[in-house]
């Protein structure tokens, strides 16, 4: 078995709103990303996606804030770790964050390079500017970018641009991990490729040695990651390998998730696409046992119960269901029959 | 450079058409009031006066500068090269001076009492107002109401508070004039001393008055900078707090500067009415002996220097916004 | 077959300029077009191809710089408001975010009883009324009775969408233009939307036109496939021969960009 | 609507500066009805007279008396009767007249007279001292001499018949009316200002013409300014081109340039208030036109917009049912500010010399202009100014505050 790089363990953070309320939207979410993998997190907007890669950041500015559960990346545990710590070793060093917008990520009113010098300074002040300057010209000439990127302002950048940029910014410390939330959703397909293959080739030649990737493309995700973690109000409902995830699914949120994905293949235009009825529920108040339960087709009085433990199989994959995976294979079989499939 | 220069121009010619216009209200509002100008005038001589040469004089003056009888257009020109050589005529009420060396005589004083105050009041205020929404907490719950009070205290009011606070009860300062009235102006030390001491009271009312609104308007800039991605980015990356804090300043001075631009015509206007409370020999004092003399002459020709004042302010404060907001020389590349 | 086609909607040298001088950008360059009543059609662009502009010509929002827009065959006459009331009629539209498509001043009995004024039903005693808005709502499953007073945007986006869909079936128009209808909600609600516009086109037969930047989307719900780059149409042809079997070289590279889950995806081609 | 409302009612600020301003407002509704006086009546001959109760003499000393020994009264009639400036002048005297400067103490009363009765001669003529110099003294010690009396005061009438004065009565020291009893009082919270008026409803008055003022004119600028943006933003093309070259000429030429400028040339005569208000409403338009049009600018391509035309609506109505409503929160607010300003401007105005006519109502910015061209702040009559300056700031304050509350409601970003 190879090292774990990230261990993360129950960990759970909650927002605060203005009004006072709390809202869970990390539930005791625990995981596990080994030397040279990726994970993939998929699911609907506002399942805490989003939240769950802030969190994993182990600094907390509000409306964030933590309330439990343990980080420990390549043995180091940084959950019990001063906040002016983590911003100093952790951050950018260990753990570094591709923001979901990065068009706006960079300040507008500053050159790339001086960014990069501000980056470095920050973990380390005796770094020369001329060192600085060297080292990023080697990563963005190995990454393929243009040195010629740091002497500029990000306006002077196009969007694709924008995003490597920031990409070969976040590792320019060679961080164990990087998490990387929806990188590519909001650039044209080429760029996207463009960007899917600049993180491959971060993994491929060592520069990361995890990532955790974000996105509610599924399609990406299943060519990016090794392994894809389907999140629904803020839990863990699944977690597989990619292929297992995409094309075999146990979890009914998981069947419904991955039943809609459109891809512009041979024999797609005949497949049924699978459609989940109701609203993903209100974090502030969550239902009781599984909170999928409420939308699924299988559910029973049981799932209301009390709140459903995630099952662990022999092959590492697990779920969060109290049917057994033979139960779910033979519903989904009667389904698929159904329609003809 | 490139685009720099493209940002100059366009902005120089912006400044031209805008003192064309000018020139054309400053000429036309009066004009265009209901009634017989040339009338009202005379009537009004008639009582600001009591020398009847002097009145005959002005007169006639009067009659040859504006060109009462020509048409509008003739005298539009005739306006504009009287204005181009400097010449506004004799003033009614101070007859025999010239409008222009009323003007000359106060001009300085304006220019030196406002411009200072307002960049100082601008600087103290966006200091604050970055502070403010940086500590939050209790900092910013002093700061913000105290800053909406003051900004919302007249220029007038600012300037009586303080006058009667230390001028006239604590005799810290004195409360009118721009240096001692037993005094000549010349080089000597105790003359820069005594417009030092007379400069005190004017300037920081107009400080105090400018500090609120700017540090209001800081503060929403950066509460908002705060809340871009870039600053989230920036933390995750580790840089600390101090420095991010330095680029939402710099990020939300840009616009408070524009802001300057915009507004530096409204703060004149106020400091203006400040100037007369302390008496001040600046252009407020001018419009005021103008206008309790019904001076014609003299009322137009200040309006136009303060016009011309304020979209030269307007003007500079845009060419520095241009050094200092990178895009506009990046924005050669597209 | 192609001889009993009827056009619905057609374009010769459709151009839209905007802006003047140094300023001026063709967003949409010179375009002919057929589309067919029956067909299901889609424009596929990445953004900035001028995909949105030419729905909005499409839809009489907007008026081209140069070219004619025929509608069932006949010049489109828009010049007064009468007459794009007409057109309005016969073409509808269905727009990309649910959140911004509804005023969030008008409840949603007055997004419905709008529809049902235009199809001239606004004298229509009011039970009457609640009755067609009822049925519309069961049809793209919603209750009336629970929306009834409530605003759109107390709803999901789903839902929103849905209403959309009901607004549609009030006002049974011959062309729909879906401009992204499926973007902007998740993924699980797709499914319903897209099913819910092809239930409605059999109803009552209209011709939908999707306008998307989505290949996938486009390849499953299309049977006539327009790709738009740079405001010019680059290829055409149906579903499958366009997007599986593509032929310039524009359409070549868009396809390969998209991630696929059958086949290997080439991350050597960028 | 509601939950708006109840989103508003949450926010501090607006409920703070909402109760100011209510507040003043009542009070300009409610005391002209208590006190129905005209606010430019002449009450009293001379200038500036103190805040305070003012009771008629010749109605107290018919009133009757009582009697009420009080310790302190005779050393308060002396402190209040006995100035700071005659304290220095007697310090002056004393000093002349060889007394060591140290000896002198003049805040103790009692040390102080006591020296002077020992000094003072009337009829020396200390150097350097004038002849009015000399008078002033003998007046003072005249009155220091009366005020240390402990006779009664003799209350004489003249006989109509013989011309001879009679003694009809005498007030000791220690006799007292009760202000009840007195037929004639005045009570003057705010004393008079340079021409006798009380400053207190002059005040009232005031501040309700320059509310009407500001209102007239916020009215104004917000109108022409909604239109004018509404139709550049909505209709683009080259009516914006032109509306937006105008308004950015005024946003760089002062507007208050204009207001003198058309002020003056209105003359003096021609200014009324609301003259005023219209002037200053028509040149302070420019910012609630940019606002409107930048906001219609991004409202005109949004989806309902698209989808109201779509449902064969007018432009009419889409101005109305589907622009308007969502800019409606921005209209108001510069609604709010203009009103405000436009108080501040024909303050200043006033100032100037160019504010309305002084003949018909006062203004806050005519009474400052009074109260400052009479020179009270040199002079130390609070009463004059100070209260003015306070009502404007609490009036600008109050609708800041409501402004401040709102955008807070509006504008997620600005939350705390």
């Amino acid at each position: 078995m190879e090292k774990v790089i990230l261990d993360v363990a129950d960990l759970t953070t909650k927002y605060i709103t203005r009004f006072g309320e709390d809202i869970y939207a990390v539930d005791h979410v625990s995981l596990r990303v080994e030397d040279g993998k990726s994970l993939g997190i998929a699911g609907e907007s506002g399942c805490g996606k989003s939240t769950l890669a802030l969190s994993l950041m182990g600094y907390y500015f509000p409306p964030l804030h933590y309330t439990g559960g343990e980080i420990i990346i390549d043995g180091h545990n940084i959950s019990g770790m001063k906040p002016d710590d983590v911003r100093k070793s952790i951050l950018g060093r260990e753990i570094a964050y591709i923001p979901q917008a990065a068009m706006n990520a960079l300040n507008p009113t500053q050159k790339i390079i001086h960014f990069i010098e501000d980056v470095v300074q920050a973990h380390d002040p005796t770094t020369s500017k001329q060192e600085i300057y060297t080292m990023a010209k080697a990563l963005f000439e190995s990454l393929g970018l243009p040195a010629e990127v740091l002497q500029k302002y990000p306006v002077e950048l196009s969007g694709g641009m924008k995003q490597r940029t920031v990409i070969a910014i976040s590792v320019i410390l060679r961080p164990q991990v990087l998490i990387a939330d929806e990188p590519s959703s909001a650039l044209d397909v080429t760029s996207q490729k463009m960007v899917i293959k600049m993180l491959r080739n971060l993994m491929d030649n060592g520069y990361i040695k995890a990532m955790i990737f974000i996105t509610h493309e599924l399609p990406l995700l299943y060519n990016v990651t090794d392994d894809i973690m389907v999140m629904y109000a803020g839990q863990i409902v699944e977690r597989a390998s990619s292929k297992e995830a995409v094309f075999d699914p146990l979890h009914p949120y998981s069947k419904g998730l991955m039943g809609s994905i459109i891809v512009p293949e041979e024999g797609l235009r005949d497949v049924k696409l699978a459609a989940i009825p109701g609203v993903p529920p209100n974090l502030k108040n969550p239902p009781p046992g599984c909170r999928f339960a409420p939308r699924c087709k299988f559910a029973r009085a049981a799932c209301t119960a009390a709140s459903v433990p995630l099952r662990e199989l022999e092959n590492g994959r697990s779920y969060r269901c109290i049917l057994s995976e033979e139960e779910l294979r033979e519903a989904y079989a009667r389904e698929d029959r159904q329609h003809g499939r | 450079m490139k685009g720099y220069r493209k940002y100059f121009l366009n902005k120089l010619l912006w400044f031209l058409v805008t003192l064309v216009a000018a020139f054309i209200l400053n000429f036309i509002l009066p004009r265009l009031m209901p009634g017989d100008p040339v009338a009202a005038i005379v009537s009004r001589l008639a009582q600001g006066m009591s020398n009847t040469a002097g009145i005959q004089a002005i007169y006639e003056q009067y009659a040859e500068q504006f060109g009462t009888n020509r048409p509008m257009y003739e005298q539009f020109l005739l306006y504009m090269r009287n204005v181009f050589q400097g010449d506004f005529g004799f003033s009614f009420s101070q007859y025999p001076r010239t409008v222009a060396d009323v003007i000359r005589s106060s001009i300085l004083w304006t220019i030196g009492l406002q411009f200072p105050a307002i960049i100082v009041g601008w600087l103290i205020g966006n200091s604050l107002g970055a502070l403010a929404a940086y500590r939050r907490g209790s900092f910013d719950k002093v700061i913000m109401p105290i800053s909406i009070f003051m900004s919302n205290l007249p220029a007038f009011g600012m300037a009586v508070v303080l006058l009667v606070i230390f001028g006239v009860s604590l005799r810290w300062f004195p409360t009118s004039g721009g240096y001692g009235f037993d005094l000549i102006p010349n080089f000597s030390l105790k003359f820069f001393w005594s417009v030092f001491v007379h400069y005190q009271l004017p300037f920081w009312s107009i400080v105090l008055i400018t500090i609120g609104g700017q540090a209001i308007g800081m503060r929403s800039m950066a509460i908002y900078e705060l809340n871009a991605d870039y600053v989230k980015y920036s933390r995750f990356m580790g840089i600390k707090d101090r420095k991010i804090v330095r680029y939402v300043f710099r990020n939300a001075m840009l616009p408070q500067i524009t802001g300057l631009a915009l507004s530096v015509g409204t703060m004149v206007g106020g400091a203006l009415v400040a100037e007369i409370i302390f008496s001040y020999p600046g252009l407020g004092s001018t419009i005021l002996t103008a206008v309790l003399g019904q001076d014609y002459p003299l009322i137009s020709a200040t309006t136009l220097i303060i016009t011309i004042m304020v979209l030269a302010a307007n003007f500079a404060i845009e060419m520095v916004y241009g050094i200092l907001d990178p895009r506009i020389k990046a924005a050669q590349a597209d | 077959m192609a001889a009993e086609r009827k056009l619905c909607l057609s374009g010769k040298g459709v151009t839209k300029v905007f802006g003047l001088g140094r300023n001026k950008t063709v967003a949409v360059d010179n375009v002919d077009f057929n589309f067919y009543e029956g067909e299901v059609i889609s424009l596929v662009g990445e953004s900035g191809s001028g995909k949105t502009t030419l729905a909005k010509m499409l839809l009489g929002l907007i008026n081209p710089t140069e070219g004619e827009i025929y509608f069932q065959g006949e010049k489109r006459d828009l010049s007064s408001h009468r007459k794009k009331k007409e057109y309005w009629k016969s073409i509808q539209a269905i727009f990309q975010d649910p959140f911004s498509s509804f005023n969030i001043f008008n409840k949603i009995d007055t997004v419905l009883l709008d529809c049902i004024r235009m199809r001239g039903g606004g004298g229509l005693p009011y039970e009457q009324k609640v009755a067609m808005m009822t049925e519309a709502c069961s049809f793209v499953n919603l209750k009336f009775a629970e929306l009834t007073n409530k605003y759109p945007f107390e709803l999901s986006g789903g839902q929103q969408q849905r209403l959309m869909i009901a607004r549609i079936f009030l006002l049974k128009p011959k062309i729909l233009l879906a401009d992204e209808p499926t973007s902007m909600i998740d993924a699980c609600s797709r499914a319903t939307i897209l099913d819910m516009l092809m239930q409605l086109r059999d109803e009552i037969g209209m011709t939908p036109i999707f306008i998307t930047h989505d290949i996938g989307l486009a390849y499953y719900v299309s049977d006539t496939v327009y790709i738009m780059e740079k405001g010019k149409f680059v290829e055409s042809g149906s579903a499958d021969e366009v997007i599986l079997r593509p032929k310039g070289a524009y359409t070549k590279r868009l396809i390969n960009d998209v991630p696929k889950i059958y086949e290997e995806w080439d991350l050597s081609t960028v | 609507m509601k939950h708006l409302l109840q989103q508003i009612s949450r926010s501090g600020k607006f409920v703070a500066g909402f109760s100011i301003f209510a507040t003043i407002l009542l009070i300009v509704l409610i005391y002209p009805l208590v006190v129905p006086d005209p606010p430019l009546e002449i009450i009293g001959q001379g200038t500036f007279f103190e805040p305070g109760i003012y009771v008629n003499v010749y109605d107290s000393i018919s009133a009757p008396h009582y009697t009420l020994n009080l310790d302190e009264a005779a050393e308060q009639r002396i402190a209040s009767r006995f100035k700071a400036e005659d304290r220095e002048a007697m310090r002056g005297w004393l000093v002349g007249s060889g007394m060591p400067e140290s000896e002198i103490d003049i805040a103790n009363t009692a040390q102080l007279l006591d020296q002077w009765f020992a000094n003072f001669d009337p009829t020396t003529r200390l150097p350097g001292m004038t002849n009015a110099d000399r008078n002033y003294y003998i007046r003072l010690n005249n009155s220091i001499q009366g005020l240390l009396s402990t006779e009664a005061a003799v209350i004489a009438q003249m006989n109509a018949e013989t011309a001879v004065l009679e003694e009809t009565g005498t007030v000791p020291q220690t006799a007292y009316v009760n202000v009840n009893q007195v037929a004639n009082v005045r009570v003057l919270p705010l004393g008079t200002d340079n021409f006798g008026r009380d400053v207190l409803t002059q005040l009232v008055r005031a501040t309700g013409v320059s509310l009407q003022i500001g209102f007239v004119a916020g009215i104004i600028a917000t109108v022409i300014g909604l239109a004018l943006g509404l139709v550049s933003g909505y209709v683009g093309g080259l009516v914006d081109d032109v509306i937006m070259f105008i308004t950015n000429l005024f946003i760089v030429i002062p507007s208050f340039v204009l207001l003198i400028l058309i002020s003056f040339s209105i003359g003096q005569e021609q200014r009324g208030a609301i003259t005023i208000a219209v002037v200053i409403g028509f040149t302070s338009w420019v910012w609630t036109a940019r606002a409107v049009r930048s906001q219609v600018i991004s409202l005109r391509n949004r989806d309902h917009v698209n989808l109201s035309k779509l449902s064969g609506h007018s432009i009419a109505h889409i101005i109305i049912r589907d622009i308007l409503p969502y800019i409606a929160s921005y209209v108001i607010m510069a609604l709010i500010l203009q009103i405000s300003s436009g108080i501040l401007a024909e303050a200043g105005l006033s100032i100037l010399g160019l504010g309305p006519k002084t003949t018909d109502v006062p203004t806050l910015g005519l009474m400052m202009n009074w109260a400052m061209i009479y020179q009270a702040h040199i002079l130390g009559k609070w009463w004059a100014y100070f209260p003015i300056i306070v009502t404007i700031a609490l009036i600008a304050f109050s609708m800041n505050l409501m402004n401040t509350g709102l955008d807070q409601v509006f504008n997620p970003a600005l939350r705390d």
